[in-house]
């Protein structure tokens, strides 16, 4: 199967300057993704046509600009299918997940109570919850990995207990590629009334979600790892919860009524939307989201499948290298080369423009079940193809050729 | 006429100087709505009475703008007297309109048509509709038998 | 004068492409200023030649994009003069001031502690403390405006007390556009140890700050209303400060150490700034720090107060008219058409495409201060022009006698 | 020669596989400084020993890539002996030479000149860098007479 029999990979890269620009294998996409000139645009027109405030303006460059920050808000609705006041706009994941911890988890976790999470997490589903049991007395347990290292029904139900409140778990792990079975550990976490906080930065760039159907209490995902701007993302709560929740943050925009010593909040989502919002990038994940709806999840993962398979077929063939996830379920390897520190191999692979990503991927207690410090990542994206595999494996060859020199 | 002379049509600012069927009623016979804009400081609350399926009374009171005032008299005078289903229609009408939409220019609407001018003013739009959809959660209410009483805030969408 | 006496307005306003595409008057640059096509050119250039992650990439983009970032970091310490690791990148101004409350307050304020901030305030710079306050059983304690709705030293002193712990004050306010005397303000407060933050997200833009030379231990300012990027802004805070203060959120690109009961953190400034960073707009703020500088502080300041001069003077002579602040210090100014509610006047001014504010400015318990539910505010910046004033001076006319005709 | 073979010279090979005075000492006689880069992992400690302002003894310890510890071995030798004038100088000519920057080529640098190639990699600046940064700092703690030992985090700038 050629790449160009799922979608016209061609004139989807011509939409990327950094790959028309450069001699280029980009395959860091779980750290970030390019952005394609069609999201680029977006923002740039908001900052030459308008780049004025919103919400409070009664002029119509700022009547446009909010009607654009709120369309986008719709676009997020849409996509998660929820409700447009359940989709709060953050900073980011880490920022989302963050936001849940401080208002969900310090107002609700009691001395005693269980919060569950893993060692598959990145840092940002983590330690957020780390910090809450710390300052409620309560207990971080984790779910055994299984021998692959991957999060297991079975596993989760060793841990679950009448104790949980919450379980913070990643949809698909950013250092392992893995897809957690979230539908059934959401049914069985319910059952025991605990709430589910998806970390969905891996997921939602790459397969459809749709809340209502996973029956999530709480998600998060990031714009610049779906072909958005940086400084974006977005948190995703059913409105009950959001709507008992405590803001984070006071100041602009979020409030009703300020006395000298007292306040009362927008709704949700405006409540934790504290001062100016991020305008530009807000609009600019509106775009994103057209963009990628257009190209299609059923073609993007069919698309990464295929190449995470060609990857894995070459890279099983060359001798001294370690992959530590052959049976990912996404289009992102980890791996080592033997004998060769990540960095030192990372230079080598920057010789030959081949990007990926050298270290602990935000995942230090991974590392730790690897028995690694670090490891490379390669993820692919829609616009990547059988050329940057190729490119890759060229990559490892000649790192491992290089340093068994010294050998 | 220009578009503000458009916009603030004798009729409206007379409705704001004097308004009609102004001042709160102290009884539970009432379905009360109360709608706050946080962002422009607009806060107002509708009452009506229902009976046989048709509107008797409606009264209003709050601070605001000339159009969000005006607005709720000129609601008030407008759907009195007229059943839960007509006013339905009559609130999507005049959403519509406002919206610059198409809508049925046929249909009853009293004063509420000069509210036309505020489709060039979109920064207006819930000025002019604050009213009405306080009316329309306030019948809804009545219809799912639900509370008597609702506080809300509307926001930009 | 003439308004080109000073600078060469016309050179300038070509560099914002939405002066040249409307026939505006823009006069809300207290919400938020518009931005020139050199910053704009900064985000695209990020966004179109790299749109990957910083700090852990080992490729060459990944290094570009970290050298730009970190260079915005220096450009925003050479501004403030304070030191590379003091400059800490948040989301805006008041995510900054949230920061410092969170972390600094929550863990310093104790019960019958005394908190001072004002009836002035944005919403952002009192809310954070109200908070504090309730949570931690404190007191907060307002300084007394003047009959012009001042801060005085004098009224500064009568508050000031041995339980006082921190000081939380604008630099210049921006509803009413006076100067803080927080010079004196701040030696006063030393004298008592209690520790000083100035909200001077309306003073960075307009006027040289020297954080060094004011002595104060936080500040907090936002991108957007300095020619910046939307979703950036600063906090400063002293280094032994922000060395002690603990992280409110946690994540990736903030850890040392991770493991699976406890985490160490990185120095500041990273320990605070969770998640990917707002790198596009951190640039663009770095780009319009140049902007700023090459125009000059003394020039800025020198044409603001002409425009504010030559305004209150047209304005004085319209009757019927409620000037609020007279004696501004800056190009704020904050007025009442009398009889005419400000959303109605504000249609006016779109009409006449005057872009001010209509509204309550953030600043609700000033409001009742001044016995308004609202006010028009016009806030001018370098690129206004004496056009821009009259064309005001026209719509504040038009507004007048629009309304008396149905009086 | 390519870029590659310019950074990873068979010298900072063999000071990887066999590091000269690696070890830390347990006494108080030593200046010692602990520098991290939680970024990419690399973990040094670095030790050294003044007499008569003269450098007798130099060891470290950690865990890095082969260009951040064969350095800090390339480091040991070369400043071994040196006074701390000299080692200053050298500290800052090194520096300036692993930036791309103009550098002193007639100083005596030892082993230390080949890393010129991490100018082409200025990703990697840091790993060569640490161990030269914890002797600058731990230079500067004895002459501050300052705390014997330090711990520290390095980032990117
Ligand atoms: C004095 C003052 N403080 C704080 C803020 C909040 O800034 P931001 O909305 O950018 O967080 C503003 C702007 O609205 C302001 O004028
Ligand atoms: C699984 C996962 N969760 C959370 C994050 C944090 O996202 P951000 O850095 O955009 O806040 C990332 C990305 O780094 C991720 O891959």
């Amino acid at each position: 199967m050629k790449v160009n029999d799922i979608m016209d990979i061609n004139k989807i890269r011509k939409d990327f300057y950094v790959l028309n620009n450069n001699d280029l294998a980009y395959l860091d996409n779980a750290a970030s993704t390019l952005k394609p000139k069609q999201v680029i645009d977006a923002v740039t027109y908001y900052y030459e046509k308008l780049g004025v405030n919103i919400h409070r303006g009664v002029y119509r460059l700022s009547y446009e600009a909010t009607d654009l920050y709120e369309k986008a808000r719709q676009k997020v609705a849409e996509l998660l299918n929820c409700q447009f006041e359940e989709a709060v706009f953050t900073r980011g994941a880490s920022n989302a997940l963050n936001l849940i911890a401080l208002s969900y988890g310090m107002n609700h976790i009691e001395e005693g109570d269980e919060i569950i999470t893993s060692e598959l997490e990145h840092h940002s589903s983590m330690l957020p919850w780390q910090n809450v049991a710390r300052a409620k007395k309560a207990k971080l347990v984790y779910v055994p990995l299984n021998e692959e290292n991957k999060i297991t029904v079975e596993n989760f139900k060793k841990v679950l207990s009448n104790k949980t409140k919450v379980v913070a778990l990643n949809y698909i792990s950013n250092a392992m590629g893995y897809m957690t079975p979230v539908e059934e550990i959401i049914k069985l976490a319910h059952e025991k009334n605990a709430i589910v906080i998806l970390d969905a930065a891996q997921a939602v760039p790459h397969i459809p979600v749709n809340v209502k159907a996973l029956d999530c209490d709480f998600l998060a995902f990031s714009g610049h790892k779906m072909c958005g701007p940086t400084g974006i993302g977005v948190l995703y709560g059913k409105y009950n919860l959001l709507k008992e929740m405590e803001p984070i943050e006071f100041g602009g925009d979020m409030i009703d009524y300020v006395g000298l010593n007292e306040v009362t909040y927008k709704d949700p989502p405006y409540k934790f939307e504290t001062g100016t919002p991020i305008i530009a990038s807000a609009i600019g994940l509106g775009r994103a989201i057209d963009y990628i709806k257009a190209i299609g999840f059923k073609d993007i993962m069919k698309h990464e499948r295929m190449l995470r398979d060609e990857l894995i077929d070459k890279m099983s063939q060359i001798k001294g290298i370690t992959i530590h996830n052959p049976n990912t379920d996404t289009g992102i390897i980890s791996f080592n080369i033997n004998g060769v520190h990540p960095h030192d191999a990372a230079s080598v692979f920057d010789e030959e423009n081949v990007a990926i990503r050298a270290g602990h991927h935000c995942a230090q207690p991974l590392m730790h079940c690897l028995n690694e410090i670090a490891t490379i990542r390669a993820s692919v994206y829609f616009y990547n193809t059988r050329e940057d595999i190729n490119r890759l494996v060229k990559a490892i060859n000649k790192a491992k050729a290089f340093f068994e020199n010294f050998m | 006429m220009s578009n503000l002379e458009n916009l603030y049509r004798q009729v409206i600012m007379d409705h704001y100087k004097n308004p009609r069927n102004k001042g709160l009623k102290d009884s539970e016979e009432y379905y009360s709505v109360h709608l706050k804009n946080p962002t422009c400081g607009d806060d107002l609350t509708i009452q009506i009475k229902v009976e046989d399926n048709k509107i008797t009374e409606v009264y209003h009171d709050g601070t605001g703008c000339s159009i969000s005032m005006s607005a709720a008299s000129v609601m008030s005078e407008t759907i009195m007297g007229m059943n839960l289903e007509e006013a339905k229609k009559v609130i999507n009408n005049y959403v519509e309109m406002v919206k610059g939409e198409e809508f049925d220019e046929e249909m009853f609407m009293g004063d509420a048509i000069v509210y036309q001018g505020v489709s060039q003013f979109p920064a207006r739009f819930k000025c002019a509709t604050i009213a009405w959809k306080a009316l329309d959660k306030a019948i809804s209410n009545h219809e799912n038998c639900s509370h008597r009483h609702d506080e809300e805030k509307i926001e930009v969408k």
